[in-house]
């Protein structure tokens, strides 16, 4: 039976004194931005602007305040990751640290561990990177071959990692890789994670363009590359119950529907205030399909919150995201016929910049399949 | 608490519906049989009157959770008005008017100083119809309505209902013609909802019972991405349920009802269609339950304004704010 | 790589003359039809008006003369049935007849057979349906159960059909059934098909009644029905071969994207000689979509003319066709805000008469996925 | 006799855009960098003047035979403007004007009576431009014109030229500004067919190659069903570039272009989306051949007209016909 348990999270007077102070603050830090660059979301990275994030409290929202956490609620947390997502903010350099290391670190770091990272997470100081795919793996993550090998003088790395986002300007990895041949029943047994200095010899980081020419993506190599012991995150061999935790948290968040955002409301902007029927109609249909998004993934937030599994809900929010995300490009050109110049005016530059970005929208995440497949999983289909 | 009323009641009237919405008695309500068995089950739990202060002999029931029952209701195609009961019901006792027994539905009347119409009231000729003519609210007298039948593609009543102006009068109405349309628009929003999650269900069993090429259908891949996008529509469908129940709670209907019919709009279509994928032949016919379902789906997503209709109101407003209002107004739900 | 080489099949005199007195013939024939029962498409049954079309010679019209057949050109045919489509001509009588069960005659039949049938079929008089499908089988065609046991008799029959056109009002059916088991290596062995008369003892029609109420289909049960020796069709064991080379056929016609074209007319109709921009460039997309399956379909009918395999190329048109045929509802539905009513006026209860068709658009034919699969094999996928 | 000779020319330039159109090349010129070699190629084979007359030193080919060259430079996503040239010439020949030798490209000129403006002209900056002023064509004096470089997405260039009115004359043209549009939006048609096809090609070997879960991901019957939808998207493109070439050819261009566009487009978008879906995360980057191929789609489809402008074209065109003329003007091709 399909019961997928969606409920309306109502907001509260903190969320929006907090919604208020975010914009305050965007206004004056980013007020300038061009709407090419706001097109950039969560892709446009900028140090300085994560580190004056973290000194207003909005990083590291709800972790506990002995490692510079803030102690406030997972729908708090969402109001400013969705507020910076609206708004085009470049939130790249201290993203991953603060939605998926640091949480990860918290869960099964050791207290040493803990303490020296989160708070230089939390204070927009140190950022993250993840190494996770490899060249041969595609979806398939349990074929990864990186190894580590543990010696008397700690762990020793070798192979390569690739679709790795900033790790060129990144403090730490979080490296997953074997540590131990799959049992004979389990090819997912035998992983484990580590916090990597990138700053250690043998880490040698190759660029990769993207199709917009720009540098977020990297090949990495590690040869016999020495992590100290106390490198190892979490008990050895768990590495894969961790990723697979972490992919659910990865998929709930407002990014998997408003990476398009910034381009709907320049196509509001090119429109006016008195468009023709039609107009009207696709801008309402395409805020509408925000809007209700938007619910659902407040939902998700709120199950995360209650500590309940999130999985299914949050492959459902990134599905519907990920095609309203391509939607948004593909009706915003029909009704402003200007074609797509990275050179050119507000519209069509911002339309350049998505439309460029637009083929990762159903990759970050997971492709399209994957993510129906894990909701049919839901439906006890498989 | 409101959630323990909430499955309180859903379990009282899913019993009844489990007991009288059989396929015979959907069957001869799609060709215009009164169910009079299932309206009388149906009004003897109270719930018709779930809205109903309890001055007006109601049982004054938070409004998120009464209308909870409307989803269940379309979820077994249930063949009687009961979310227009409610409604007429709930407009009649707040505009301080007597609610009387039996059947209710309610109407916003047009026209000439001569003749006022209200075209396709649903079960404009069994229900008593709480009109709503000149901004005056009253509950209409049979005997001065013309009813001329109709139905739409499920066979639900859809009737043409004409009176003569001068013989109405009534109480001044809390609302207008356009928050009644918002209403019915709010309603056919959750009727979708539970109409969607039912054909969904339908759809995961016979995938799973049914055995090709020597496997179960629900083991192909390419069948369980259909499933899988069918569940993404009925869990769209069911937030919008949800964000109108919201809107007729607190009362501000716009721009929620709007966006809410919309988006359950579309989902209802697109979701019929995989749901028909999937039975093939089977679901095609006229004695298979699927369609008393997809008929309805089909009907409910025009009823008191389809996608367009909807897209253009929350269109327009957010036009009119400006493009940097546009945030905000989806925050503010504004 | 890809190379589907649809080519433009350029008109002639030939079929324009041939175009206009069908166009002549249908005004006359059924110029007060209503657009309701236009909408019913190739599911409007009309005995008479198949004796008619069969008079004109428009029926077994690509067939030697010595049956009766007028020996035109598959082009000519086409033109015929596009003609017929369009207008909303009741053409479910003849359908089976002209399309496959004649055309299989003729390929695999006896002398004997051709001469007994093919003659009153292209006069329209003699009707067929087709028992193909199973209460088990869906699409796995080669599950089917029904058995022909061989004495001196004659074929005896049992088992029973679904999903069975017309059997109600055809004079005969081309039955497909095992006649002997599969062989271990290969399980779409021992079928054949066989010319029943269906009012032969042993056969009872059920009716099922489509969700519009309708009675196009039946379920027919065979208990010990004794067929003629003579009513084998081709070699014994050959059934599957013809079937499969009928199915590619079967795809190929114009009646795969036609469907709603009668809905499309009243739609042009509703919205008025000067629609808004939005309404117009929404029917030219449909037109256009229309005029370009058009020349796919057509180029289809080439492909047959000279003799090639069309199997591809027509799952491509009937794909897309069918997609089409739901899309014209859809956007027709939206543009003129009409609620859907079986007995309303024109337009609305075309759109009735039109959605409540719509499920069997994506079946006939061939399930979506079925299509699909048939593509990713001519991609040599698998 | 004209399949001879397209088989023959196609050879011909396949064995230049084989030899010449590599990843480097195509990397330098998506920066702005002139392929001089491969234009010098291409022009030496005589094919950029497939269209002009025997007279006027042309081969004076079919047209449908000589723009099939359109198509197949679009495969190699050749940074030329050889579909440009082609009509440019073919447009000074028709006008009796001589045919210079060098790339060429073609543009309408608008504005006020002092300055002539033509946007996103094709290789403006280094093709001669045969220009359509005031009902006149000519070809326009590298001097008198003033290029503001710019690009499409793909980096081809789409310059915007300025010129002084007073200072240019030119012969009566045969076609119209309207026509000049329609004849652009025919060359993208066949351009976008090209493009998907090697998209698609791309696919389906990369496809075949990538092993996932101990498998050919062309085994996963999902992406099995994306690249039948994929190879669908291309037929439709190539049948609406025979299309446009046999408007060219019989220089009836509407409604059959407007249509050819229009598809087309749809296609182009669609298409390039499952490309890269089936590709994932190495069809995003700089390095891997297929963005050379999508950026042309996403350009092409907007330039000379989107969906929108052509099916509005055509669907003005039909309504003012009348719904009982619809499916004749479809089998006239009117």
């Amino acid at each position: 039976m399909v019961d997928f348990n969606f409920q309306q999270v109502p907001s509260n007077d903190a969320m929006e004194t907090l919604r208020q102070e975010v914009r305050d603050f965007l206004a004056v830090e980013i007020g300038d931005r061009k709407p090419a660059e706001r097109a950039l979301s969560w892709a446009g990275h900028d140090a300085a602007f994560s580190r004056k994030v973290g000194e207003r409290g909005w990083l590291g929202m709800t972790w506990p305040g002995r490692y510079c956490g803030h102690e406030r609620s997972a729908l708090e947390r969402y109001v400013v990751l969705e507020e910076m997502l609206t708004a085009g903010a470049p939130v790249s350099a201290h993203w991953i640290a603060d939605r998926q290391s640091g949480p990860l670190i918290l869960r099964v770091g050791t207290e040493e561990q803990r303490q020296r990272y989160l708070p230089g997470i939390a204070r927009g100081e140190i950022f993250f990177c993840a190494g996770l795919s490899e060249p041969d793996t595609g979806s398939d993550l349990a074929s990864a071959r990186t190894r580590a090998v543990e010696t008397d003088a700690g762990w020793v790395v070798n192979g390569t990692k690739i679709w790795n986002t900033n790790g060129h300007r990144s403090h730490y990895m979080i490296l997953f890789c074997r540590t131990d041949a799959p049992s004979s029943d389990a090819r997912h047994s035998g992983f484990s994670q580590f916090i990597v200095d990138m700053s250690l010899p043998g880490i040698e980081v190759r660029p990769i363009l993207d199709m917009a020419g720009e540098h977020h993506l990297n090949e990495i190599h590690f040869s016999d590359a020495l992590l100290p012991k106390d490198a190892l995150l979490g008990p050895k061999g768990s590495g894969w119950q961790q990723v697979i935790s972490e992919l659910a948290h990865e998929r709930s968040g407002p990014e998997r529907f408003l990476s398009s955002f910034p381009l709907l409301v320049e196509l509001a902007r090119a429109l006016g205030d008195s468009p023709s029927a039609h107009a009207a109609a696709s801008l309402g249909r395409l805020a509408g399909q925000v809007a209700v998004l938007r619910q659902m993934s407040l939902s998700v937030a709120g199950m995360l919150q209650r500590g309940e599994d999130p999985t299914v809900a949050a492959a459902i929010v990134k599905d519907l995201g990920a095609v309203l995300e391509q939607e948004v490009i593909e009706v915003a050109r029909l009704l402003v016929a200007t074609e797509p110049d990275l050179t050119g005016q507000d519209f069509a530059a911002s339309l350049a910049t998505t439309l460029l970005a637009s083929p990762s929208f159903s990759l970050r995440g997971g492709a399209r399949e994957i993510l129906r497949g894990i909701i049919a999983r839901g439906l006890n289909l498989r | 608490m409101s959630d323990d009323v909430t499955i309180m009641i859903r379990d009282m009237a899913e019993r009844v519906f489990a007991d009288h919405c059989d396929r015979q008695v959907l069957a001869a309500a799609a060709v215009g049989q009164w169910p009079g068995a299932l309206w009388d089950a149906v009004e003897s739990t109270g719930l018709t009157l779930a809205l109903v202060s309890e001055e007006g002999g109601g049982a004054a029931l938070p409004i998120a959770a009464a209308l909870s029952l409307v989803d269940l209701a379309a979820e077994y195609a249930a063949p009687i008005p009961l979310a227009e009961t409610m409604i007429a019901a709930w407009l009649l006792d707040r505009a301080g008017l007597p609610v009387p027994a039996g059947p209710l539905t309610f109407a916003s009347f047009d026209g000439s100083a001569d003749t006022l119409v209200a075209a396709r009231v649903p079960w404009g000729r069994q229900a008593g119809i709480v009109a709503l003519v000149d901004g005056a609210l009253l509950l209409l007298d049979p005997e001065i309505a013309d009813v001329a039948p109709g139905a739409n593609v499920a066979g639900e009543p859809r009737d043409r209902v004409t009176i003569d102006d001068v013989a109405v009068s009534g109480v001044p109405s809390p609302i207008t013609a356009d928050d009644m349309r918002a209403i019915g628009a709010a309603i056919r929003t959750m009727q979708i909802a539970g109409g969607l999650k039912r054909a969904t269900d339908m759809a995961l069993q016979y995938a799973q019972d049914r055995v090709q090429f020597g496997k179960s259908l629900s083991k192909f891949q390419a069948i369980q991405q259909n499933l899988a996008v069918l569940a993404t529509h009925t869990a769209v469908a069911s937030m919008a349920a949800t964000m109108a129940r919201a809107a007729l709670a607190t009362g501000r209907l716009l721009p929620d009802v709007a966006i809410a019919k919309a988006r359950a709009g579309e989902a209802a279509g697109a979701g019929a269609a995989i749901a028909h994928q999937v039975h093939g032949a089977i679901g095609f016919t006229l004695e298979h339950d699927l369609q008393f379902l997809t008929k309805r789906l089909w009907s409910w997503r025009d009823e008191f304004g389809n996608e367009a209709e909807w897209n253009l109101v929350y269109g327009q407003r957010i036009a009119r704010a400006g493009a940097d209002a546009l945030w905000p107004a989806i925050t503010a739900g504004a």
